[in-house]
């Protein structure tokens, strides 16, 4: 985690535990339920497997680098922009 | 040329690299810490980077670009950690035969870098800090909250 | 900074006389002689000013630029004589509190300058020389001229 | 006269005649009747007076700077640009 993320959660790394074939959706809300001052219920917490944008639908595979994203300077990052 | 370091940028080196004798024309974007954000005064900005991602992205608005306006040379370098006032934090530097291309990319450059680059701002002022472009992350009791933020109207998206 | 040299020109100097710390965004376009027009191998420029009015005119675009885009940084500098491939002749800086004003200014600051400043570019080929932006100027019989003469499609208005 | 003037000329300088109270419209008319090879009959020719371009009823006086210009890279210089 990076930013303000890290910050609010007072780490850089956390740990959650995950049910096998879970999807960065089901991450991001296991984090949130852990650190609920990370982010409003109402924003969408963007997030990167293995330094890439993912949609919240995404499976995630042991091993899997799992990073939050906290808006960068100009704007929340896209994936429609990523991928122009 | 792709640069993502925690030491002070080069901007005649970044700029050189780019300049080709097929080239006519070299626009050069340099981004430097302001002393002031919405009416008050910045002592320095911290920018923090997840590494492997950011240089990755940098390498997409650079390839992106060289499509997109038909050009070849292009070099981005981003500094992280701590920047002081007046020094420079991103440098963008664009070559191409003519000048229109060269100044369209170049400014596209800089607007796709702060879009999809995980690297992120922190603004430092006398009274406290904050990260920039966090407003939508704010909770309603942040006013309450031990460090000062700027005022909402005040942070306009994409400010530098 | 106005400046009209026969000298090399430094563009680290130029782009730093411009930086201050209320500014957060620095553009600055080099001009340099490119080594092809219209599909001939161009060997070199060479510029001719009217140094008087030249400088004039160089102060009137700074002026203008500072009052139509609100900013109040901004430097130029225009080489004479001779320049070879890959040097530059035209350096402009523009700094501003946010990027948008600079990448604007200083485009425009360029089209400006290739408008109203007496400065007149020649370009040399392996076999002649033509004097840029002269079209209009020629004869019907010029074909007959002892210099050689880039086609008319090829020369479009403001190349570099 | 500079550039591609000075050229066709053969010379920066050129003495012409005038009868007092001339403009600079006579002036290039004088120095066209001189060297025919200037400019092509239907283009104007652009004339600055004391290092300013002039409107071609802009009357003379004696000490004048007066210089013919040719095209710059951009295009013809415009004293409306100039202006601006």
């Amino acid at each position: 985690m990076f930013a303000l993320y890290r910050e609010r959660a007072g780490s850089a790394l956390v740990s959650v535990e995950l049910p096998e074939g879970s999807t960065a959706g089901d991450l991001t809300a296991a984090v949130r339920a852990e650190y609920p001052r990370l982010a409003p219920p109402e924003v969408r917490i963007v997030v990167a497997v293995n330094a890439e944008y993912a949609d919240d639908d995404q499976p995630l595979c042991p091993g899997d680098e799992v990073c939050l994203i906290p808006p960068v300077s100009g704007g929340m990052p896209m994936r429609e922009a990523a991928r122009r | 040329m792709i640069i993502l370091t925690d030491e002070p940028l080069d901007a005649a080196a970044v700029t050189d690299s780019v300049r080709r004798d097929g080239n006519g024309a070299v626009v050069t974007f340099l981004g430097t810490t302001r002393d002031n954000f919405g009416g008050k005064t910045v002592t320095r900005l911290e920018y923090e980077a997840y590494d492997a991602m950011a240089v990755k992205k940098l390498q997409e608005v650079r390839d992106s670009l060289c499509r997109d306006y038909g050009i070849a040379d292009v070099a981005i370098a981003h500094r992280t950690g701590r920047v002081d006032v007046g020094h420079i934090s991103l440098i963008v530097a664009v070559a191409s035969p003519h000048r229109r291309e060269a100044f369209e990319a170049c400014h596209e450059a800089v607007n796709r870098i702060k879009t999809i680059v995980p690297i992120w701002k922190k603004e430092w002022f006398a009274d406290g800090s904050r990260w920039v472009a966090c407003e939508d992350h704010e909770f309603a009791d942040e006013a309450e909250h031990t460090h000062a933020h700027a005022e909402r109207h005040a942070a306009p998206v994409g400010d530098d």
